[in-house]
């Protein structure tokens, strides 16, 4: 019944537009490219109205040729453009990826410093909406495997934004991964900062604070973790839930402080477990943390195995508030 | 140029066959045929709308991306392939898994092609689909009925044609191996080099091209340069065809000239079939492809609908009457306005002995998920 | 001056070329393709002989398109056929990186068992010769992050004969990381047995016994394992080394029996770091072996760079002897 | 064909031009001119040699790809450039780095090109090498001077070139940009999509295929079913000229056309120039090449020496005399043939200075190679 009108909450999809909307605005030299992204304004609409406000030319529909879209950007960047590339789904970032892997992420260090890359690669990702093998992926280890490449994933439309921004003005080329189950999530919508902000990559998020055990997460298992979480508050076990955000780089101080508070780790990632980031992160503490841990690190991933289709056997291989509390448990029982 | 020059040798491709009157593949169709072909458009067709109505009951998941309009494309395709040929559809494909080698009557339990029953349990997720519901909606095939399995990628199964091509060919076979695309795919890379490795070779492949002048939300001009796809052809030094996709006679035509010329060992052919696609691209696209698709577009692109198209070339032939054609109105028609009697009773039957299968089939068990990574006692 | 002349000692390109040989004799339906594997014999003479031999049919010198030579195998192999298919360097293997991951890996899956896909893609690998940034490349994390591909790399010719055949055999598809700077090294020739034997996949070999500390490697990184475990032994550190032989599938138990004799731990390899398969082992000592560890498990592997050309800064970022001798001897002191 | 049809129209390509020899481009050549193209083939075939000779002595790592006998596309390629125009060479292509927009010469310390110093720094691996040496052999370029760095994965780069071209035109600019390639590299899928990319947007991209009948160890008809990779153009729908690879002049001649042609907006154009690899692949290879490409073979291959063409060419045009050409008789000699006093002293003079320059520049620290991974103070 006031007169101010509450500010209106904004949802992950529209944080990651409006990031796109200004930085095309603030940096004449920014060059948006991908397949349906113009006319369509993108399979989900992310990109919805650039073309319109910033022109044809500025805004690329492209053919369906992901490794020339990469390409090209990597071609815009030497020539002094600052593009962003997407990939309609981060599943068909595979058919661009050694343009990726061997031009993109090694252009800096090839020419010693003289050319950088602000590029960054973004589509949807992510499993548990019934999207089989080609809709579903998470291959974010592939690039954190490969040096050059920024890795980001935010879990929030805040950080979406901000983290967006970041990557786009950091000069180095980064894969962002975005999570299309939260594109349009209710629950997550946030009232949004009216000026200019930049989330800054490699700062985790301490999602909630807890004694016992730690959890560490990114991308959409972060709400399973917060789930987790209190279901275990309910048993009397105080979980601490980090968010990474941003993978390449890696706050692994944020993990260690809590580590050295809690003693005891499930990393959760729905990425498949071998070589996943899940892994890298267990590994580090084990390295790095040993001496606070009194478990064993755990990982909840998703299975060895491809995403299949039908509801039961997608959630069978995938990371579940289930399988997070019952191995909080065990670790805590260790 | 070299003595040690390979197995392969360059030539000039033969040039694509004028259209001769007097001596069409379709002439030799017999009515029975023609009526044949007219029921498997049906049946194309209401497969489409009749899982466009099932998916608004909420009976399904998955994005439909419907095959309206362009039914004549894949009967037209397939109608003269022997059941050892091979073919790779996708998304938009659905019908070609059961009408495969069509010829074979559709209705035959013991035809090449997948059941329809096992085509529905694909579409409904249960076990009973050939891939066990693992891959989602057009994403089945079958060896043993030479079929190659669909996948998300798109061009992604042109090597697998060449592949199943070039293993034929040591087998001393005959197969030819056809793929179906959208002519957006066409621009992927993996296109380019299965089609060249198929020229070098001369691999039996045969690429038809639906172009159904839009890949998702953007424009034929935006995908490639000149107005023909078939003009990819000239690249390769191969025939490249171009038919009239609302025809399918037309479609066979061309069809059966490039199963002649790749079954005879003189190589790969492409043959783009024009046509238009009737909806958004996907069942979830319908609404934002009226923005960027306008209605007299749209319009313009469905006017020849195949059905209609096909029961005039009957009439034609003198295998139809008026009267016999309009038992059945299905042209023109989308889902919404289009009921069970547009169509003949037999397709409808059809489609119900698919789905009652589905229905009645089980989801598979969760654990499934964990199996099929690496072979098992192998 | 005996009659009988002793065995003659073979290198492992040989016994490659042998492993190839005698499947090809063995299996009518077996086809083998890539870049100059024919008319040339190959880059480095694996493949030598076999067109002339088994015709150029079944030996095919296929055009510069490593995604159709990958696309190619699955359609072969759809269609009954085991195949061998060469990436001319493994860097190469990145250019048809979706046909691996999305078709090969994937197919066994997708049609719940029907379809198999007997293939193998095996190229020469790993740094340590000046190839700079795309002829030495240790990649194999990206696909042990995809699952249903088997990854493989042996480091004697023994094992390089017997696990090539293996896997030939094994009926799913498996990347085969071949070490170049080994193929021709005098150092490692060995005599091979006159008759067919296959080495198992998934099962590790003990190179070295050692009591106070497990190092764990494969590949070229092997052969730095055993000269630390001398130099450690002239410090009275007792070092065993396991040389895991195939990533995927991995023998755990191996490593964990070692640990639970050694209670430490050092794991080197040649690819970068993070999401590397150093720390997938690391990870999993953590969590299935934390019992046994009185020190933190250390990872040795490339730094998180591109492999520069020159020597000097070639050396700089890859693992050397000195490293892992500093590593396990900071890790005894524990 | 709909209302939000972008940027790009369809329409037919141009078709090349006739060899018509009222109006070759050729034929505006001064003497001055004439003569300095006759010197830079000197320059980049002593390059050749000298390199080998060096690595014989032991003084270089990494593999030599020899450009002998077809430097004439390099030197034809490259002369009528401008500075702002892009050159994206590959592993053949060495002197192409010096020789950027040759017409600015490339003795003069201030053109665009890089310096020999630099060039040769990165052959043996120093500092001075505007990579600092972290990648090897060929794979320099440079920003600054509009040479797009040189990558090992064929093809690759060509999208590096429609990104420069289409940031170029974003910036209202009126740059060509020019890639070399080997003939075998036109079968990479990356080289399809970026062609195809190029002229959908009528990019000012001139793809130069040298074609030296072998990739490797295998030969042109196993890796293209025509003969011509010039017809790789007719699927794009655009000019796909062919030159003749040992005539400096008449690669010249096209090279113009095609400049004219995409400065004006036309759209890119390919450009097979026809010749034949000297040697084995790289320098590891001679003794297997030996084998595989049998001497009547290489000796046909290697007939026209683009010094001697180049040569006959002068002596037609009146700028040279018989006893003028016959001063430096380097053509048809092989390294191991050839003595300095086969060159014009500057040209010797100028890699001595460059090979100078290599030698005492440091290697650099090991710990160098843990920069740049990541922008710095960014
Ligand atoms: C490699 C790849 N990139 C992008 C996509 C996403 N995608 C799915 S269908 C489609 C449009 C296909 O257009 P077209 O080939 O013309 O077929 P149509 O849908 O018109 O039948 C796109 C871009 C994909 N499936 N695969
Ligand atoms: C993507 C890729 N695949 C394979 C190679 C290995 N390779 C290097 S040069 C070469 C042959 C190139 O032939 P061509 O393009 O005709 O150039 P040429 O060497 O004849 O000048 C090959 C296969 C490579 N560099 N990149
Ligand atoms: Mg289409
Ligand atoms: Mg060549």
């Amino acid at each position: 019944m006031s007169a101010v009108a509450a500010p209106a909450k904004k949802n992950y999809l529209t944080a990651l537009r409006e990031a796109l909307d200004e930085e095309m605005g603030r940096n004449p030299d920014m060059v948006c490219e991908g397949e349906d992204i113009g006319i369509l304004g993108g399979a989900f609409g992310v990109t919805e109205g650039l073309q319109a406000k910033y022109g044809k030319e500025r805004v690329i529909d492209m053919p369906i040729s992901e490794a020339c879209i990469v390409g090209n950007a990597v071609g815009m960047a030497l020539n002094g453009k600052t593009v962003m590339a997407e990939m309609q789904f981060i599943d068909f970032i595979s058919c661009g990826f050694d343009q990726i892997v061997n031009m993109l992420a090694t252009y800096y260090y090839r020419t010693a410093g003289e050319v950088n890359m602000p590029v960054v690669v973004r589509g949807p990702a992510g499993a548990y909406g019934g999207g089989a093998l080609y809709h579903s992926q998470m291959n974010e280890a592939w690039f954190c495997n490969s040096p050059g490449l920024q890795v980001v994933c935010p879990s929030t439309p805040y950080d979406a934004k901000g983290l967006l921004k970041s990557a786009i003005r950091s000069g180095n080329p980064t894969i962002f991964f975005e999570i299309k189950e939260l594109y349009r999530k209710r629950e997550i919508e946030e009232v949004l900062p009216n000026e200019d902000y930049l989330v800054p990559l490699g700062k985790a998020a301490i999602r909630r604070e807890g004694t016992d055990i730690t959890l560490v997460s990114y991308g959409q298992n972060v709400y399973h973790c917060l789930a987790a979480a209190q279901e275990l508050q309910g048993m009397g076990i105080s979980a601490e839930v980090i968010d990474i955000r941003s993978l390449v780089p890696l706050d692994e101080q944020a993990i260690y402080e809590s580590i050295s508070k809690t003693s005891r780790v499930v990393v959760v990632n729905e990425a498949p477990m071998t070589c996943g980031f899940a892994g890298e992160i267990v590994a580090r503490i084990s390295q790095n943390a040993f001496k606070y841990l009194d478990a064993p690190p755990v990982r909840i991933t998703r299975l060895d195995t491809p995403v299949p289709w039908v509801k039961p056997l997608e959630l069978y291989v995938l990371p579940s508030l289930e399988k997070i509390v019952s191995a909080a448990v065990a670790t805590v029982k260790y | 140029m070299s003595p040690n020059s390979g197995t392969a040798t360059a030539v000039k491709a033969e040039a694509p066959p004028e259209t001769d009157q007097s001596r069409r593949p379709q002439d030799a169709l017999t009515k029975e045929d023609c009526l044949e072909i007219l029921k498997q458009l049906y049946l194309a067709r209401y497969f489409d709308v009749r899982l466009i109505k099932e998916k608004k009951r909420g009976h399904l998941r998955g994005t439909l991306y419907s095959s309206h309009n362009q039914e004549a494309i894949l009967v037209g395709s397939l109608y003269g392939l022997q059941p050892n040929d091979w073919v790779s559809p996708i998304h938009r494909d659905m019908p070609a898994f059961f009408l495969k080698d069509a010829k074979f009557k559709w209705d035959d339990r013991e035809r090449m092609g997948l059941s329809i029953e096992e085509v529905c349990a694909q579409v409904w997720g249960k076990s009973g689909s050939p891939g066990r519901a693992r891959d989602n909606w057009s994403h089945i095939g079958s060896r043993a009925k030479h079929i190659i399995h669909s996948t998300s990628m798109l061009a992604g199964t042109i090597p697998t044609a060449t592949g199943v091509a070039y293993a034929d060919r040591l087998n001393r076979g005959d197969a030819v191996v056809v793929t179906l695309n959208g002519e957006g795919s066409t621009a992927q890379g993996i296109f380019h080099e299965a089609i060249n490795f198929a020229s070098i070779h001369k691999l039996p492949v045969i690429t038809v091209i639906e172009n159904n002048q839009w890949a998702y939300g953007t424009p034929n001009e935006l995908e490639y340069a000149l107005e023909d796809f078939a003009r990819r052809a000239d690249g390769y030094g191969i025939p490249g065809l171009i038919a009239d996709g609302q025809d399918v006679f037309d479609v066979y035509d061309k069809m059966m000239w490039a199963v002649d010329y790749s079954r005879a060992g003189k190589g790969p052919v492409i043959i783009e079939c024009k046509t238009f696609r009737a909806y958004g691209h996907g069942d979830h696209d319908d609404d934002r492809a009226a923005k960027y698709r306008p209605k007299p577009e749209v319009d313009e692109g469905r006017k020849r609908d195949p059905i209609a198209v096909c029961k005039q070339a009957l009439i034609e032939k003198g295998f139809l009457t008026p009267q016999e054609a309009n038992q059945w109105m299905a042209e023109g028609k989308n889902a919404a306005e289009v009921s069970n009697d547009d169509f003949p009773p037999e397709v409808v039957q059809y489609l119900d002995r698919g789905i009652e299968f589905a229905v009645a089939s089980p989801v598979p068990e969760p654990e499934e998920a964990a199996r099929w990574v690496f072979k098992e006692n192998g």
